[in-house]
């Protein structure tokens, strides 16, 4: 056994390395205009599949413009915005197979549209009301489906990246050929748990995609206070990872480095880093107001990158897509959506029972005992409880105790 | 006396730390020029320099890890966690780094001039992760002190006296009344001391017990229970440890009764470490078991968060129930 | 029935459960072809392959973030922490996302499959960070259990158990127990039931509370006190989450008196919680207030391990003082 | 602001990196033998500091020699031995400033017998007795020393990386040309701490120098069941940090790689990680047999490069030891040793108060209610607690009162 895997040339001057000695480039098939790089060979994408990468992209869109307004005139307490970052989250996901698992961070909804979440689920979990999934316990943008293999989002961040690597690492061992994709932000790549979960999907060999979106900013923490190197890529090199980096705004760019990292995942078992280079177009979140930390000439340098307009030109380069499609789509997905939020605004919130539920599978005698506590008091002051009060209706009253 | 928000106090304290002492240093994510995500930090690295103020890298266990190393060199660090929710990532740091630096050297080396600072606490409609409560587990980590100030002017005063402290002192902020709690705070520098509870209301029938945001809600079930001719005592605990426990003995044999109200889930509370104690020191005298109005057994939930809280209404149920035993 | 001592019967339970179920998958820092650094994965890296018995590189938040993943996948993950002392790295894994995972996503996935094992508690010369006993701060953090085994049969079963269950769990091991503690363990596959207290001894005159190593010491006190002519009802809690609250009331609605003993320091430990509310179900029956022997509020020292220690002599001493009282 | 650094170049086709572009050499100037390599410059060390290096590493040797054979005998409970990596700590030690600190993880007594550690105070430590400066509270080899600037080992791993940023950022602030070395393991720096501490290193700009010890093996976990990579060097590239890879059992290598990091550490704020490639000669600990997971043949390669032997054949080469000396040597350490420990054994305990002092700064009431309550209960039973009973004599005693 040798303390390194390589018999490493021997030198008699004390020289220091820094990783200047080496380039990492950017990954690009289309330009701006949506015509193709000379010398790029584009991914066979076929119509209906480039449609269905579009709708979302058109879907997310729609969607942030509609949720922030709604934010806005208070009725939604929360909102985050993946404008500007649509083409790094759907052309990954596009890539791989449906089945394949996605753990993301919370600015990836354009993935979840991709695969067929509908605008009733995304008003319900905004909403938190009696049919959201996640029963109205965590803050707007926490999406999860079981059905379409999107791990409910959890808001510590970088927490999902070595779960990432031991979710694979399960994949591996059922052997159905699937892999994870874990997407995070260059901020979140500062955590331990990154570092972790690379290292670890290198050593176990690990069919997992780790997909970085470098925007620039963690809320108002530019990249240059977050990290001195190149970007995040030149990290994969401390665990011999494959690594690419990608024009994140560029959709087939991003699509063939995922085809070609689910392959080196799937079938040889390396994991892969994968750097989309792209930047976060709107506020961090609804609570934020970006104008304290950054130039609006910048955001506007970035605007004209704009990679949903980038894959429209490039749609209607193909003769798929036209201006009347595209206004036809606009009007239906933003009467879809403010309809669905109409209904979901209406739906009655989660029953009180799910204060206790979940907790373990079952619930405990300790935690009943919580419960009934809490309804017997609820009973007593329905007005100061409306919500949990209107799930009481009609069942009978039980007398106070207190812990 | 000028009137602030316990931002601003927060932040004038900070202020007053820096210009004093110039080994106060204040970091954390986002603290830099943006002031941080509750604008805590306003203003300090425009006038501190970036030297002294600064964005961290995103990494708790780095932010505590390196302010560990920095106040055993000598200077007096002020780390700001975002939010109390994601301490746990630093947890190592503090549990068994921070807390052991001193005893494990035999005092070579401390690094008591450690402050942790950390907005804590429900009530905004922050779900799972912008809404814990996380003092016990700290106070079961033998060298922390842990401070959580109720209002303006304490959280003035509390935060020079941890910043000053020879301890590392870990500071929980009720996020709830960043805005809501507004007030009187005089202009100069001054501490409030560590260790002390604070009697806020004298009272005979029975002891009502909080520290930060809590103290609102007791504050209002004792009305609820004046209004019935139920004489409450108040007493603010302000300092979770080292906690004052003769305050707190000396009321309740005065009184006889104890409801302790936090919002951290039950099991494992304080609250529970305060009815054991005082059940121990003052069984002879205890009128009714000692009542606790907390969260429940379960993680922070969102839209049910009103009835989730143990708010004012659930005290004053707690108060009667004691009262009537 | 086979003689073992506890390693051997962990040894054994983790066989058993890797035989009968091949998505249990073992692995943490030295456990593949060494088998730990106390041998409890002894030959099972050789007998179930490296796929599914394996070292990890050494982080513990690493650890624990892929164990959750391969829970939340559907397999039943084993994961060990070399010394509960170093879990602390981890507490964000398991404090924000094992506890947390089915509770936020309202039961679309869960880590129920998890199991972490780690050798826990003093009296080994471990000094400040190979002694810890940290079961308090997961007892605070509703949705995870939380499993202490006293001897070679108890271990085996409640193994199996936790491992088996639907839940993430906790498993520490009393470490000083591995091999001093021996024993007859049936050969076959058996679970104990989480979430039941064990009554090992009925008594009429105090009840004696503790689990883990602790079970040693309170039957020693109990052999001193029964000399005394005091009659000692001795419980084993077994699982401190979900705590069984009903047989611990209904053993000091009969003694009406309680000691409750733990490694872990007085302020926050577990002991608190179940001082509080056997005072507040008890209330009337007791005849003296529920007694802690613990640890000090202290890191753990090494030369004074034994002054430190809650030992059957400290124990004795608050029996007497309860019943004199 | 752009969110790399540099302007990356452009390609148009999918290729992945992972390291293997380039080679990190490892930097030498001695061979075996005590001979310089051709083309090596060795750096000026003149004879008192190159012998003062010597005697540390000599005595390292017999103090490991004969704790572990106490260990072995009973008289102590656990023991941890330096050898084969004598030069890797010694070396760079020595090439800093004597008031720098160190930052150490726990096989690096030799640092500290540099230093000027004495016999004695190593010994108090080992027996934990009423000299030790950490009071009998932590494990033999926790040892620490203000007056030498040697942090207090702590057991948990890595905690000390990133402190030793945070140390160095005071330092610099402080302005007296100062500098942090922390010195790990190459599984230690598998930890989350490692990486916050290189990043934040590298974006603050701090006067530190991260030296690991690449010694193959951490317990039973060989090197690479730790990481894929070619060792820990090239994780500097992910933080654009200053790297070099040396040959830990080449003391002057090692010195001389230090000297170039501590400059440009104190003098260009450039934080810097040292790879020295060396080998565990020993167990783990004295309660570890490595019998079980490596060969004796790849300890016999490794013993055949014996950095101390190295070291002695170059002293001797320059005429500046002889064999006569060595034995001299050997033996006057060997009883400074043995005496110390008899000394160290025949102290007292520490004093019982130490049980509940430096928990604060000050004893807290609670504390001193805990300690009188203990008080109390050893004077009822002095034969129980042997230890703290010596501490009370001649006290007066008191009432036995219980929590
Ligand atoms: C452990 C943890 N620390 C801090 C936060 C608060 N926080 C939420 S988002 C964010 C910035 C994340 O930046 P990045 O990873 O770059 O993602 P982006 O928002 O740019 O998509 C921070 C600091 C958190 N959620 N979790
Ligand atoms: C956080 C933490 N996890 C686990 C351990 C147990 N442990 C002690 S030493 C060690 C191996 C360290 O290996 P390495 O860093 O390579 O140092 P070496 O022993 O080779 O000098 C382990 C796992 C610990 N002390 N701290
Ligand atoms: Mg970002
Ligand atoms: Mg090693």
């Amino acid at each position: 056994m040798s303390t390194t895997t390589k018999a490493a040339p021997i030198v008699h001057t004390p020289d220091f390395m820094n990783g200047d000695e080496f380039r990492i480039p950017v990954f690009k098939l289309l330009k701006q205009d949506g015509s193709p790089y000379k010398n790029a060979k584009l991914p066979d994408l076929d119509k209906d599949k480039a449609l269905r990468i579009y709708r979302a992209m058109l879907f997310t869109r729609v969607l942030d413009e509609r949720m922030l307004a709604a934010q806005r005139q208070g009725r939604l307490s929360f909102y985050m915005q993946c404008i500007g970052e649509e083409a790094s989250v759907i052309g990954s996901t596009a890539a791989l197979d449906d089945e394949d698992m996605i753990m993301a961070q919370y600015r990836e909804q354009g993935a979840l549209a991709y695969r067929g979440f509908d605008v009733d689920e995304f008003m319900n979990q905004l909403f938190g009301n009696e049919h959201d999934y996640g029963k109205g316990r965590q803050m707007p943008v926490h999406y999860g489906s079981s059905k379409l293999h999107y791990m409910t989002i959890s808001s510590p961040l970088a927490t999902q990246i070595p779960q990432a690597t031991g979710y694979a690492y399960g994949q591996k061992m059922a052997g159905q050929g699937h892999c994870t994709i874990t997407i995070f932000g260059e901020g979140a790549a500062s955590e331990g748990d990154f570092h972790a979960a690379l290292n670890m999907a290198s050593v176990h060999r690990v069919p997992v995609i780790f997909l970085c979106r470098n925007n620039g900013y963690a809320i108002s923490t530019p990249a240059h206070e977050q990290f001195s190197a190149d970007g995040i890529a030149p990290r994969a090199f401390g665990y011999r990872m494959k690594v690419i980096r990608v024009d994140g705004n560029d959709i087939l760019a991003v699509y063939q480095a995922t085809v070609e990292a689910r392959k080196l995942a799937v079938e040889h078992n390396q994991p892969v880093l994968i750097e989309a280079m792209t930047y976060r177009l709107a506020a961090h979140s609804s609570s934020d107001d970006p104008s304290g930390y950054r130039s609006k000439k910048e955001e506007e340098a970035w605007r004209d990158k704009d990679p949903v307009l980038r894959m429209k030109l490039w749609l209607q380069e193909k003769g798929w897509w036209s201006d009347d499609d595209e206004k036809r789509e606009q009007e239906s997905l933003r009467r879809d959506v403010l309809e669905a939020m109409k209904r979901a605004e209406k739906r009655e919130p989660p029953e009180l029972d799910t204060l206790v539920s979940d907790v373990f599978d079952e619930v405990t005698p300790i935690l009943a005992g919580q419960l009934d506590d809490l309804k017997a008091h609820i009973r007593k002051y329905p007005e100061a409880y409306p919500k949990g009060a209107k799930s009481l209706n009609g069942k009978d009253a039980g007398g106070a105790k207190h812990a | 006396m000028p009137k602030m928000n316990m931002l601003q106090a927060i932040n004038d304290a900070l202020d007053i730390a820096m210009a004093a002492n110039d080994k106060v240093i204040c970091f954390g994510e986002d603290v830099g020029i943006f002031g941080g995500v509750f604008r805590a930090t306003s203003h300090l690295q425009e006038k501190y320099g970036r030297d002294r103020c600064f964005n961290t890298p995103l990494v708790e266990q780095g932010i505590v890890g390196f302010a560990n190393g920095l106040a055993a060199q000598g200077s007096t660090p002020v780390a700001e966690i975002q939010f109390a929710d994601y301490i746990f990532p630093a947890f190592d740091q503090i549990v068994n780094e921070t807390a052991k630096f001193r005893y494990r050297s035999g005092d070579l080396f401390n690094v008591g001039g450690l402050t942790i600072r950390a907005p804590y606490g429900g009530g905004i409609s922050g779900g799972l992760y912008h809404s814990q409560s996380p003092e016990a587990y700290f106070a079961h980590t033998p060298g922390l002190k842990v401070v959580v100030p109720r209002n303006p002017h304490q959280a003035k005063g509390l935060l020079l006296g941890a910043i000053r402290d020879a301890n590392p002192v870990l500071f929980f902020e009720p996020k709830r009344l960043y805005r809501a709690s507004t007030g009187e705070v005089p202009e100069e520098d001054y501490e409030l001391p560590l260790g002390q509870a604070e009697v806020t209301k004298e009272g005979d029938d029975i002891t009502l017990l909080a520290w930060g945001a809590q103290m609102e809600i007791v504050e209002k079930a004792s009305e609820l229970a004046e209004k019935e001719g139920i004489s409450c005592e108040i007493i603010d605990l302000r300092t979770i440890v080292p906690w004052d426990v003769e305050t707190v003995v000396e009321s309740v044999l005065k009184t006889g009764r104890l409801v302790v109200t936090h919002e951290a889930p039950l099991t494992g509370g304080f609250a529970g470490e305060i009815a054991a104690t005082i059940q121990q020191r003052c069984f002879l005298y205890l009128e009714s078991p000692i009542a606790r109005v907390t969260g429940l057994d379960t993680p922070f939930p969102l839209t049910l968060e009103k009835e989730y809280m143990p708010d004012h209404l659930k005290v004053f149920e707690a108060i009667k129930y004691s009262i009537n035993y």
